[in-house]
């Protein structure tokens, strides 16, 4: 049973040393958005791409557990939300008045560090129930 | 300073519909409709209130986050503009009150609301835009939530008919990307105005010639302009009902026409050239639509075909290019948004009540269904061109305009196509309301009370707009038309306003 | 040099992917031809591109090899396959030749304008406090397109969730 | 001027597979190297001989950086793009499962 879904076992033990550093390293390019390369939509992309790689690996069910599609829709829209509550902030205010003292320090730039981490979430989870919304149909029709 | 801050909401508020329909769904009954209802109709009063503010000022100018325009972006709200939110806006808060009940008929209808607001806010972004490549992606918003909501019933042919649509579509998207690129390098800024102050200092070389070509494609795919139509009937016959009436009222003019009169009237500056390929185009649209629709059967198609044919008539009144001309065009834009609408929900309510679209299956609906058969005669009547409905009016001006600037020949041909219009119209209501009703029509379902509403209102505006020509219409049509055939004097208006 | 070699590399592995039969390799030819452009981008100074470039790459690839797998892959001729190929190419041609008189009055390679790009650069650390010139300016001095970017993802999730519905309209019996 | 005018010969190759490929995934294929066209010449446009990234840095200043506009539109268009190609591989999984091929010239229920 525990061995019948996902990949051989090589496959497995790959996924369980690698998936934590993709994940830490997604999270560290949202984090370095402003300082260096990188920022939200990369940094979520390699979240999603973490979580994509679980999944084939291990199986749907597994990944399933943990990251359900509704919670996955959910956090989405959460995301999207918080976001246009930043944008909202910029559109009313002049939105770039806090933490400005501070340069090239992870606390500092404003709110851009805010909005990449809103993205990412956006991205990592969107792409997620994309992914999914496409494997689980080609899954139903064979 | 406080007039501005309205103009952001155009955009915010369908995307935060958007965004919290997702977050609860339709967990208290009925959300969604309740969400989508509040947001239109806020959107509504809105822009009405913008035409009110654009009385005292020209113009109203937003800088988003106090950026100048070459740095930020801003938020331009001119004459055009308030007259386009408004068609935008009034045309799907009808649909909106319409697809409360019509909708009923897919599943997972938040997912429709949800992409249908985020459509809205792709086209209220276009609308308001001042930069160029901000208007590329609202473009694109739309765009993606027009593929996705033609292919919204799952059905074969609606997979067809969104795959050929979103092919086509953002092949379209790329011709303009490549256009926006060339330009950037030429000028080096993406404000609107201010590219239009760079251009004006250059030679006028080869290289606005082929970005102008560029455009020209990508913005005549856009709003389906005769070589370029192949996929216009197929997505707006394919889609459910609401879609179809607001992709052929309102989307292929706010992303083919308005972005094309502004891109080529505002920032590149027209030319008699432009011009003469805009009459033509126009004149080959109009032509070509009007007798493949008269050989269609099946009712959505046949409008689908004529919204080809109506689009002509726009894009050759603003070829002709004289202030009179202009003005005509964009009523008639207006009035087509409302009948074409009308006449999409009154399919719809046929499709809803019978089941079936196909002309040569239906017949005598016109006492079972008589809202639907009187608000359909009157939008018939009034795209056909019938005297005191809007559409006569509007079709009028063009071709007094069309006169007075020499095209006699293509005024003629105008007057022809109507003609031709009225035939499938009145075939349209022959084989749909008029003689027996079919044998195999057993059950006829009773239209709720919300899609009647919303289609008395429409054909109420139909008669209004008729009547009501000159004084409710003329100073908001005025000033509308006067940003198109002010031209590049766009770039001092917008100027003078920052200031 | 080495970016003209890469764009050549780049056009062979498009033309690969065009013309190869099989599917999957035609694929893996285009997850090639995405790697050149993620080189492209390192030498020409866009290290943000290339990491957003790499990675949804990868993704593109993962999803299309996802809808190839286990399907009957047909290649037809249709029967007026000459006519169109000439048509096709001498508008290609055509298309080639204007472009070509168009890029002459461009700016020469290397050699950007920068109107608005000097502003940035000069002021883009006092006025935003970010070091990376790009966030920058997507995230501050042109948020409302990050905002716009943001409802493109969302129609995209909402789109696909919508067309993979099993069942989309409600047929009564 | 010769890698703009390369950039332009990878969009007609691109605009090439999708003219006349018969094929759903080919067509898809086609339009994803356009884009990858259009977004190198982007790129090409902003590019400053013997340029520097531009990002700055806490310990040296850093000159002649090329234009960091193009690349934030650029970012922006690699997502819509992504967004475009995951709608179209959706719709051309679910155009397989009620067709059952992918060949153009077969999927042809509207007509007219």
């Amino acid at each position: 049973m525990k061995n019948n879904a996902g990949m051989t076992l090589i496959v497995k033990t790959i996924t369980r040393l690698t998936a934590g550093l993709i994940l830490i390293y997604g999270i560290y390019i949202v984090l370095q958005g402003h300082l260096s390369p990188g920022g939200g939509f990369a940094g979520g992309v390699i979240i999603a791409l973490c979580f994509v790689q679980l999944m084939l690996a291990f199986g749907k069910e597994e990944v399933l557990k943990k990251l359900s599609r509704k919670k996955c829709i959910f956090l989405a829209g959460l995301a999207a939300l918080l976001f246009l509550l930043l944008a909202l902030r910029g559109f009313l205010g002049s939105g770039n008045a806090a933490f400005k003292e501070g340069h090239f320090k992870l606390f500092s730039a404003g709110l851009i560090p805010f909005c990449d981490i809103a993205i990412s979430i956006l991205v990592g989870t969107g792409l997620f129930v994309i992914f999914l919304a496409l494997v689980l149909l080609t899954e139903v029709e064979e | 300073m406080k007039t501005a801050n309205i103009i952001p909401f155009f955009v915010i508020i369908p995307l935060a519909s958007a965004f919290l329909i997702t977050v609860f769904k339709n967990r208290p009954k009925n959300f969604s409709d309740f969400v989508v209802i509040l947001a239109t109709f806020s959107l509504l009063l809105l822009s009405l209130n913008s035409l009110q503010l654009l009385n005292s000022s020209k113009m109203i100018i937003y800088k988003i986050g106090g950026w100048l325009p070459p740095l930020g972006i801003c938020l331009v709200v001119d004459g055009l503009a308030g007259f386009m939110l408004v068609t935008v806006n009034l045309t799907v808060f009808l649909v909106m009150v319409y697809a409360i009940r019509y909708m009923q008929l897919y599943t997972d209808k938040w997912k429709f609301h949800s992409l249908f607001m985020l459509m809205l806010a792709g086209m209220n972004g276009i609308i308001i835009s001042g930069d160029l490549f901000n208007l590329y992606v609202f473009l694109e918003v739309a765009s993606i939530c027009a593929y996705a909501l033609v292919a919204f019933g799952t059905e074969p042919e609606d997979l067809e008919a969104a795959f050929k649509y979103t092919i086509m579509g953002s092949l379209a998207s790329l011709f303009i990307l490549l256009g926006i690129g060339l330009i950037y390098c030429y000028v080096s800024t993406l404000n609107m105005a201010d590219i239009s102050f760079a251009l004006s200092a250059k030679p006028n070389g080869a290289l606005i010639g082929f970005v102008s070509v560029l455009f020209l494609a990508g913005f005549g795919l856009k709003a389906a302009l005769v070589p370029f139509h192949a996929w216009l009937p197929d997505a707006h016959s394919s889609a459910p009902t609401p879609v179809s009436a607001v992709l052929s009222g309102v989307l292929i003019k706010t992303l083919g026409i308005y972005a094309l009169s502004r891109v080529f009237f505002n920032i590149l500056g027209i030319s008699g050239n432009i011009l003469l390929v805009l009459i033509v185009l126009g004149m080959l649209s109009m032509v070509a639509g009007a007798f493949l629709a008269i050989v269609q059967t099946d009712v959505k198609r046949m409008f689908a075909y004529s919204s080809i044919s109506q689009i002509g008539y726009i894009i050759f009144a603003f070829g002709i290019g004289t202030p009179l001309a202009i003005l005509g065009g964009l009523f008639h834009l207006f009035n087509h948004a409302i009948f074409k609408s009308l006449l999409f929900l009154n399919a719809g309510a046929i499709e809803y009540s019978t089941g079936r679209r196909d002309l040569r299956k239906l017949g005598g609906l016109g006492s079972k269904l008589p809202v639907t058969g009187a608000t359909s005669l009157l939008g018939s009547m009034s795209i056909s061109g019938i005297p005191p409905l809007s559409g006569f009016w509007s079709k009028l001006i063009i071709i007094i305009a069309s006169v007075q600037a020499g095209y006699i020949g293509f005024a003629f041909i105008a007057v022809l196509v109507s003609i031709v219009t009225l035939a499938y119209y009145l075939k349209f209501q022959t084989f749909a309301f008029l003689g027996k009703v079919d044998e195999t029509l057993t059950k006829i379902k009773e239209i709720p009370m919300t899609m009647k509403l919303s289609m008395v209102i429409l054909a109420g505006i139909c008669v209004v707009a008729g009547l009501m020509l000159v004084p409710l219409f003329r100073p908001i049509l005025k000033s509308a038309a006067d940003v198109l055939s002010s031209g590049t004097g766009y770039r001092y208006a917008v100027f003078e306003a920052l200031k | 040099m080495e970016l003209h070699l890469i764009l050549l590399f780049m056009i062979c592995a498009s033309i690969v992917a065009v013309e190869v039969k099989d599917l999957i390799s035609s694929i893996i030819s285009l997850g090639a031809a995405g790697l050149g452009l993620c080189l492209a981008f390192l030498i020409l100074k866009a290290p943000n591109l290339a990491i957003s470039q790499l990675v949804v790459e990868i993704l593109c690839v993962v999803v299309l090899i996802r809808a190839t797998i286990n399907k009957d892959l047909p290649l037809v001729k249709d029967g007026r396959w000459f006519f169109n190929t000439i048509s096709t190419f001498l508008f290609i041609g055509f298309f080639l030749i204007s472009a070509y008189f168009a890029l002459m009055e461009l700016p020469h390679f290397g050699e950007p304008i920068m109107k608005a790009a000097n502003e940035y650069i000069a002021n883009s650390l006092a006025k935003t406090g970010s070091s990376n010139i790009v966030t920058a300016v997507t995230l501050n001095f042109r948020s409302y397109d990050a905002l716009a970017e943001t409802a493109v993802l969302f129609a995209a999730i909402i789109g696909v969730l919508a067309i993979t519905r099993k069942v989309g309209r409600i047929h009564e019996k | 001027m010769s890698l703009y005018f390369l950039c332009l010969i990878l969009f007609c190759v691109g605009l090439y597979c999708v003219l006349r490929k018969r094929n759903i995934i080919k067509i898809i294929i086609g339009l994803v190297i356009i884009e990858y066209a259009v977004n190198l010449f982007f790129i090409l446009i902003g590019y400053r001989t013997h340029g520097r990234a531009p990002i700055l840095s806490e310990d040296q200043v850093i000159q002649n950086m090329v234009d960091p506009l193009p690349q934030a539109m650029v970012l922006t268009t690699i997502v819509i793009g992504l967004a475009v190609t995951v709608v179209l591989v959706s719709l051309a999984i679910r155009i397989y499962e009620k067709y059952g091929t992918f060949d153009i010239t077969k999927i042809k229920r509207l007509k007219g």
